[in-house]
């Protein structure tokens, strides 16, 4: 099969002053012909933060938000102003959107009338450099992604990897797997407990959160080596075995993992403020979450038990015995009390894991350089936030072909288009938190 | 280069102040000395004259002064407190303890630039702080801190402090309006909503103790309250002292209702656009907003400056007279009692502390210790001795265990939303306070003899 | 690896499949045309025996030749993941019909795809970049994407060793030439 | 939710109290160093094995690898050279004001010190557009650095990176690679030209016994400072066997010449 003919470019439109270089884009592709071209010198793109400067601030200041025509009729319907209506732009530099989330919010008084998500501000573009990365890299890439729980975001990467190679993973390995995984789960369900709070004024809940995450994070760090980007999982396995710092550590936090969290989610559950502040605000019901794509804790707060491990068991979840807290009103009380009552059954599964923690390798016997068979293959895991899922092509290489990722959160935030509409504004921020979006998954 | 210049170029820096300032000195003191001899006796007739005035000029002057160290106190109190709930150990660093926090609070404010971003309209940008900052402080004037310590006496003291309370609104709403920021709009008009439907209920339920007290005088509803702790109105007007509470603190925009600057929905509210020591004047009043609100508290309920028991037998430090020693006498014993004094404090150290302790340290310490004595000693002494200094120790205990709840309730509680604190003043409050009010008069009718007609 | 499931979709789906179904590890892979995506979609959620009620993923994929875009379904009644392959999109001009009929959340997963590959989706009320800035012109994710197209035209251009306007332009002669590839299907 | 209405704010008011006088969960830093784990890979530091020599051998991998191109390093190579490369960062020397490196705490170089000589990189440029900055002619745009220059100076290495924009240590990587690309000055260079009218007047023997009398052949690296090169080009005009000492033609050499010459220019060591 001679190498694959590449047709011509597709003649993007591209502004007239960079087609200045002499060999125009739709050159013929052949072989070897060598496209000399001088870097077309800089037209100022909207996105220059310099062009706001220069231009002159004009007498009347204020301007539309989209400073460009709109394109889809959806845009077009958001952005032409009702009468009483103006649009208030929450992010992406604002205190209670976790991380870079843009909401552009029309408004009228305080009622929110619509609201546009805009997204791609924390953007790395990481299919893009995992394409262009070995296999061993690619995992590294891929813990930024969702860095409230990155050993998660390892797990779908490394398990479609395992397929795609047909490895077969040590027991060891995948007890050590479901253990850390289940610690994180916990260090990152408090976590969204503490910014729930924060979101909605309490300042003391956080900090109890923080000081609970850190005791789970030095843990790990003792096993892992790192305390949030960790990249301790490998194809076949995991980076180290237990070692006695990691199980001393864990044993006297289990001691008292129970009482400091019933004490923790005490201060928020009968709170009578924060209860008022959640209850029958943002309520999901069960079609629409299903109809989004929702997955995780929010869609099981509207009633749909779906955990990808029970729905579609992986690594050793078959053997372990812990139940899916599932509710029915799907507001943001159902959200943040689920999670609650997940870390209680992360705890019962760290339990199991410890007990009947099996020897042997940790690692299984693969050669150096990965290459493997060209194919396709899907892994999905159940995180804090909902189900991770990696898509992984290889063309026989050592650098994968596409790596799709698909972020829980990504479609998770999507049902803010239709939770918002007709709250106020303060309860944006008590709907995004209990979504509990991470935006490095989101804008990948 | 004439003779002058060449010296002065020749002089080190510190010379050169000295030259100026001698002068400057010198002069100052021969027209201070002038104006006395010349102006004096007609200045003082003048004052003597018109002693209201005077003493409403020195009293406004003395508050201003008092709001600042107070605002400084709060915030630090605010800092540890709040730090030490949360697990954390709070300001340590600068100063004993971090107690220089808030003064560096107030110097970085003070140095940073504070400028009016384009857009605003400028004079109502400035002068915002400024009313919201006025209004609260001049309402320390009515609060009676001890007998014969207050500012002004009017007989409508409550009135003029709700009226100031209301005049912070006037400054928030300016202050939302000019910044031309669609948050700060949105906290400022919040700011005016809550802060007026929360007046009325706050003043209905101030009537019944004013019913009960005779006068709106705060002097007079204090001494109303005289006697032992069973005498406070907060006994006699449970129901409006709890409305009261609660009103007061959607008034301070303090925690369960701290709408206007909600961080966590619109930004910095209505003071999202200041900077420098404008925003320090928000930060300020502020906190002279929950000294107020405190001190009004315990001076209407807890019966200000009274003391919860009475002293069953009389007291006083006749027998003590000061002046039979002479300037000299005076002089010996301070000189006494301070090296006796830190050398035993010095020993005391020395053995309890241990090793530690060097000399020098032990001295220090002594001394330190030295010090608390004496102030402790005087302290007693004058709150045996005079009845504004033990009216001035229960009046500021009464308002800092208020302050220390305002500052527990925001470590410990989530803010509410804006319809539902409507909803809470318009459907709980207003109702309350009337019910109140009408058992409050209905009781008053019936017990007073002949009242009736 | 479902057995059943396959005797399923071909009973329903006979005549829509362009291939065998292939069946791995714990998945299951049906190709069809862009054209038939809809029935197909309709079929699989609503009738009983089948009941794919979760849309795992919605991706774009270019292999070189053709694009394609894949949806991963989950149901209750079979314990595989369905993979469907819409087969045959022309680089040039890549449409498919859009799935936001059946999942609204569908919708960004369309607009990632168009922001990545330019993959048209008819029936997506709101089909515009959703990382990209508003005024970025090319598809990142192509395989004949040529970052110093754009990145020459961005604030810090040019910069990254990886934006050197010397790129190579074709496929065929990429800085890994040595590096053997089968090509994707 | 309890029926009393306080309950649940009082109950959240009564455990902010109790852990007001709880143990604070503050570590003070500088006085009280935090237990750090054993396997904490977030140490950046050079590694050392127990006889206490550097682990690292500065082979640039990480450097070339590193996604953020943060890494910069220096060190000895075999040669006993010390090369400081910044790795990635140096390829964009010129965007590197002084003020960005003061800023980052890094020693700001001093334009008057080079700590290697400075050459005029005119030809380079002249070379680098002849292939057209194109990094899969670095081997030709090297050889062509050494013919012009004689060896390749670190400058030459850096200017090629810094305008090709290929890394530092690829390109240094592949230099050091190939044998016959040298990084000192030869004192002297004897090029031999082979085209097919000097080979036919016996351009081949004079070859063999000028390598025979240095000590090295054509395509090796010159040994006691004399390197021995091919002439990439016939002079046009020039005598058939032309062979060139550093540049000029010397006249018609016999074998025998040309080993006298070897010796008289190997400093009689060779001999």
């Amino acid at each position: 099969m001679p190498a694959p003919q590449h047709p011509p470019r597709p003649q993007t439109a591209r502004p007239a002053a960079s087609a200045a270089s002499p060999a125009s884009a739709a050159s013929p592709a052949s072989k070897g012909a060598r496209r000399t071209r001088r870097p077309a010198e800089r037209q100022p793109s909207l996105d220059d933060p310099r062009i706001m400067l220069d231009r002159q601030i004009s007498s009347d200041l204020y301007e539309p938000i989209p400073p460009y025509p709109t394109r889809t009729e959806r845009e077009a319907e958001f952005y032409t102003l009702g009468d009483g209506e103006m649009f208030l732009n929450v992010g992406p530099h604002h205190p209670a959107t976790h991380g870079v989330l843009r909401l552009v919010l029309k408004l009228s008084g305080e009622q929110i009338v619509d609201v546009d998500p805009v997204l791609g501000y924390l953007h790395r573009g990481v299919e893009k450099i995992c394409e262009n990365s070995d296999y061993y890299h690619v995992i590294d890439q891929v813990d930024p992604l969702e860095y409230l729980s990155s050993l998660f975001q390892e797990w779908p990467a490394v398990l479609s990897f395992e397929k795609l190679m047909d490895v077969e993973v040590p027991r060891r390995a995948e007890y050590i797997r479901v253990l850390s995984g289940e610690l994180l789960r916990i260090s990152s369900h408090i976590l969204y407990m503490g910014f729930l709070a924060l979101d909605l004024g309490g300042l003391t809940p956080i900090l109890y959160g923080f000081i609970e995450r850190d005791e789970i994070v030095e843990m790990l760090a003792a096993l892992t080596g790192a305390r949030m980007l960790f990249n301790y999982f490998r194809i076949g396995g995991v980076n180290g075995d237990l070692n006695h710092e990691f199980m001393s550590r864990l044993g006297d936090w289990m001691s008292r993992a129970g009482r400091q969290t019933e004490a923790n989610a005490g201060l928020l559950n009968e709170n009578e403020i924060f209860v008022r502040r959640m209850r029958g605000v943002g309520t999901l019901d069960r079609a629409t979450a299903l109809s989004y794509g929702v997955t995780g804790g929010n869609l099981r707060a509207s009633g749909v038990p779906f955990d990808v491990r029970r729905a579609h068991p992986y690594s050793i979840y078959p053997e372990l015995e812990f139940n899916i807290p599932t509710r029915d009103e799907g507001d943001s009380l159902a959200r943040y009390l689920i999670r609650v009552d997940e870390i209680r059954e992360s705890l019962k599964i760290i339990d199991q894991c410890l007990h009947n923690m099996p020897d042997g390798p940790v690692m299984a016997k693969l050669p150096r350089l990965l290459r493997p068979r060209p194919g396709r293959a899907w892994g999905a895991v159940e995180g804090p936030r909902g189900m991770l899922g990696v898509y992984a092509i290889s063309d026989g290489s050592d650098q994968p072909f596409r790596f799709r990722i698909h972020d829980p959160s990504f479609v998770n935030l999507e049902t803010v288009t239709t939770l918002l509409p007709g709250h106020l504004l303060a309860d944006t921020m008590a709907v995004v938190a209990s979504l509990d979006p991470v935006m490095g998954g989101i804008d990948k | 280069m004439s003779f002058a210049t060449r010296t002065w170029d020749g002089m080190s820096l510190r010379a050169r102040l000295l030259a100026i300032l001698i002068p400057v000195a010198i002069v100052a003191a021969l027209v201070t000395v002038g104006a006395i001899l010349l102006l004096g006796p007609p200045f003082l007739d003048f004052l003597g004259a018109n002693m209201p005035l005077v003493r409403f000029v020195v009293a406004a002057v003395a508050i201003l002064l008092l709001t600042v160290p107070t605002a400084f106190i709060l915030i630090y109190l605010e800092l540890k407190v709040i730090a030490r709930m949360n697990l954390r150990v709070g300001p340590n660093r600068i100063g004993p303890w971090g107690a220089a926090m808030s003064v560096i609070h107030g110097l970085k404010v003070l140095s940073k630039e504070d400028f009016a971003p384009t857009g605003t309209d400028v004079t109502v940008f400035t002068l915002a702080p400024v009313v919201t900052y006025m209004a609260s402080v001049m309402s320390l004037l009515v609060i009676p801190f001890a007998p014969g310590l207050f500012g002004q006496d009017f007989n409508i003291g409550l009135l003029f402090f709700f009226s100031m309370g209301g005049l912070t609104v006037v400054g928030l709403l300016m202050a939302g309006w000019s910044s031309f920021n669609k948050y700060s709009l949105l906290g400022g008009l919040r700011s005016a909503a809550q802060i007026i439907s929360y007046e009325i209920p706050l003043t209905l339920s101030v009537v019944g103790v004013i019913i009960l007290a005779g006068s709106m005088s705060m002097n007079r509803i204090v001494l109303a309250q005289s006697g032992s702790m069973l005498d406070w109105f907060v006994f006699k007007q449970p129901l409006a002292a709890l409305i009261f509470f609660i009103a007061a603190t959607a008034e301070a925009n303090r925690t369960p209702f701290d709408m206007t600057e909600a961080d966590s929905e619109i930004v910095a509210g209505f003071a999202t656009e200041y900077s420098g020591m404008r925003f320090g004047f928000f930060f300020f009043a502020e906190y002279v907003n929950v000294f107020i609100v405190s001190a009004l508290t315990a001076t209407v309920f807890f019966g200000g400056w009274t003391a919860p028991f009475n002293w069953p037998w009389a007291y006083n430090l006749n027998w003590f007279h000061p002046l039979s020693f002479g300037i000299l006498g005076w002089v010996l014993i301070v000189a006494n009692v301070v090296l006796v004094g830190t050398v035993l404090f010095a020993i005391a150290a020395r053995l309890l502390g241990g090793r530690e302790w060097g000399l020098w340290d032990a001295l220090g310490l002594g001394f330190l210790f030295l010090l608390v004595a004496v102030a402790g000693l005087v302290g007693t002494a004058g709150f045996i001795a005079f009845d504004w200094v033990a009216g001035i120790v229960w009046f500021m205990a009464k308002t800092y265990f208020f302050v220390i709840t305002f500052v527990w309730m925001r470590a410990t509680l989530p803010r509410v939303r804006v319809d539902q604190l409507m909803g809470f003043a318009w459907k709980w409050l207003l109702p309350a306070s009337l019910l109140n009010l009408f058992v409050t008069a209905a009781a008053v009718i019936l017990t007073t003899p002949g009242g009736a007609r | 690896m479902d057995r059943s499931l396959r005797s399923r979709l071909e009973a329903r789906l006979g005549d829509y499949l362009r291939a065998p179904v292939y069946q791995r590890n714990d998945e299951t892979e049906i190709r069809i045309d862009p054209g038939a995506v809809p029935e197909v979609l309709r079929l699989l959620h609503d009738s009983v025996d089948l009941r794919f009620e979760i849309l795992a993923d919605l991706a774009g994929v270019d292999t070189g030749e053709v694009m394609q875009v894949v949806y991963h379904l989950w149901s209750p009644m079979s314990f595989d993941w369905l993979r469907i392959v819409a087969d045959g999109l022309s680089r040039d001009d890549p449409r498919a019909p859009s799935a936001t009929f059946l999942w609204i959340g569908a919708e960004w997963l369309e607009r990632e795809a168009y922001d990545m590959f330019g993959i048209i989706f008819e029936g997506n009320r709101d089909l515009r970049r959703i990382f990209m800035p508003p005024d970025y012109t090319s598809f990142p994710l192509r395989k004949d994407f040529l970052l110093p197209d754009d990145a020459a035209r961005s604030p810090g251009g040019g910069v990254r060793h990886v934006e050197r306007t010397h790129a190579p332009a074709t496929l065929a002669d990429d800085p890994k030439a040595g590096i053997r590839r089968a090509p994707v299907s | 939710m309890s029926f009393v209405p306080g309950l649940g704010i009082a109950k959240g008011m009564a455990l902010t109290m109790r852990r007001f006088f709880a143990p604070k969960a503050t570590i003070q830093y500088p006085e009280t160093a935090p237990d750090i784990a054993v396997r904490f890979r977030g140490r950046l530091q050079l590694l050392y094995d127990e006889l206490g020599n550097l682990k690292c051998e500065t082979c640039f991998q990480c450097a070339a690898a590193c996604p953020v191109e943060c890494i910069d390093m220096g060190g000895f190579d075999t040669k006993g050279r010390f090369h400081v490369h910044w790795g990635a960062p140096e390829q964009y020397a010129e965007r590197r004001e002084e003020s960005a490196l003061r800023r980052a705490g890094r020693p700001v170089p001093d334009p008057a010190y080079s700590h290697f000589d400075a050459i005029d990189s005119a030809a380079i440029d002249g070379i680098l557009e002849k292939y057209d900055f194109d990094q899969k002619e670095m081997l030709a745009i090297l050889e062509s650095i050494q013919r012009t220059y004689g060896y390749i100076p670190v400058a030459a290495v850096k200017r090629v990176s810094q305008v090709s924009g290929a890394p530092y240590a690829l390109i240094y990587g592949r230099a050091t690679y190939y044998s016959h690309l040298r990084f000192e000055k030869p004192h002297h260079t004897v090029a031999v030209c082979r085209c097919t009218a000097c080979l036919i007047a016996g351009a081949s023997r004079i070859a063999r016994s000028l390598g025979g009398a240095l000590g090295t052949e054509i395509g090796r690296p010159p040994a006691g400072g004399v390197a021995l090169e091919q002439l990439p080009g016939h002079i046009p005009g020039a005598a058939s066997p032309l062979v060139t000492l550093d540049g000029t033609p010397q006249p018609r050499l016999t074998a025998a010449a040309a080993a006298a010459l070897g010796r008289t220019l190997a400093g009689g060591t060779v001999a």
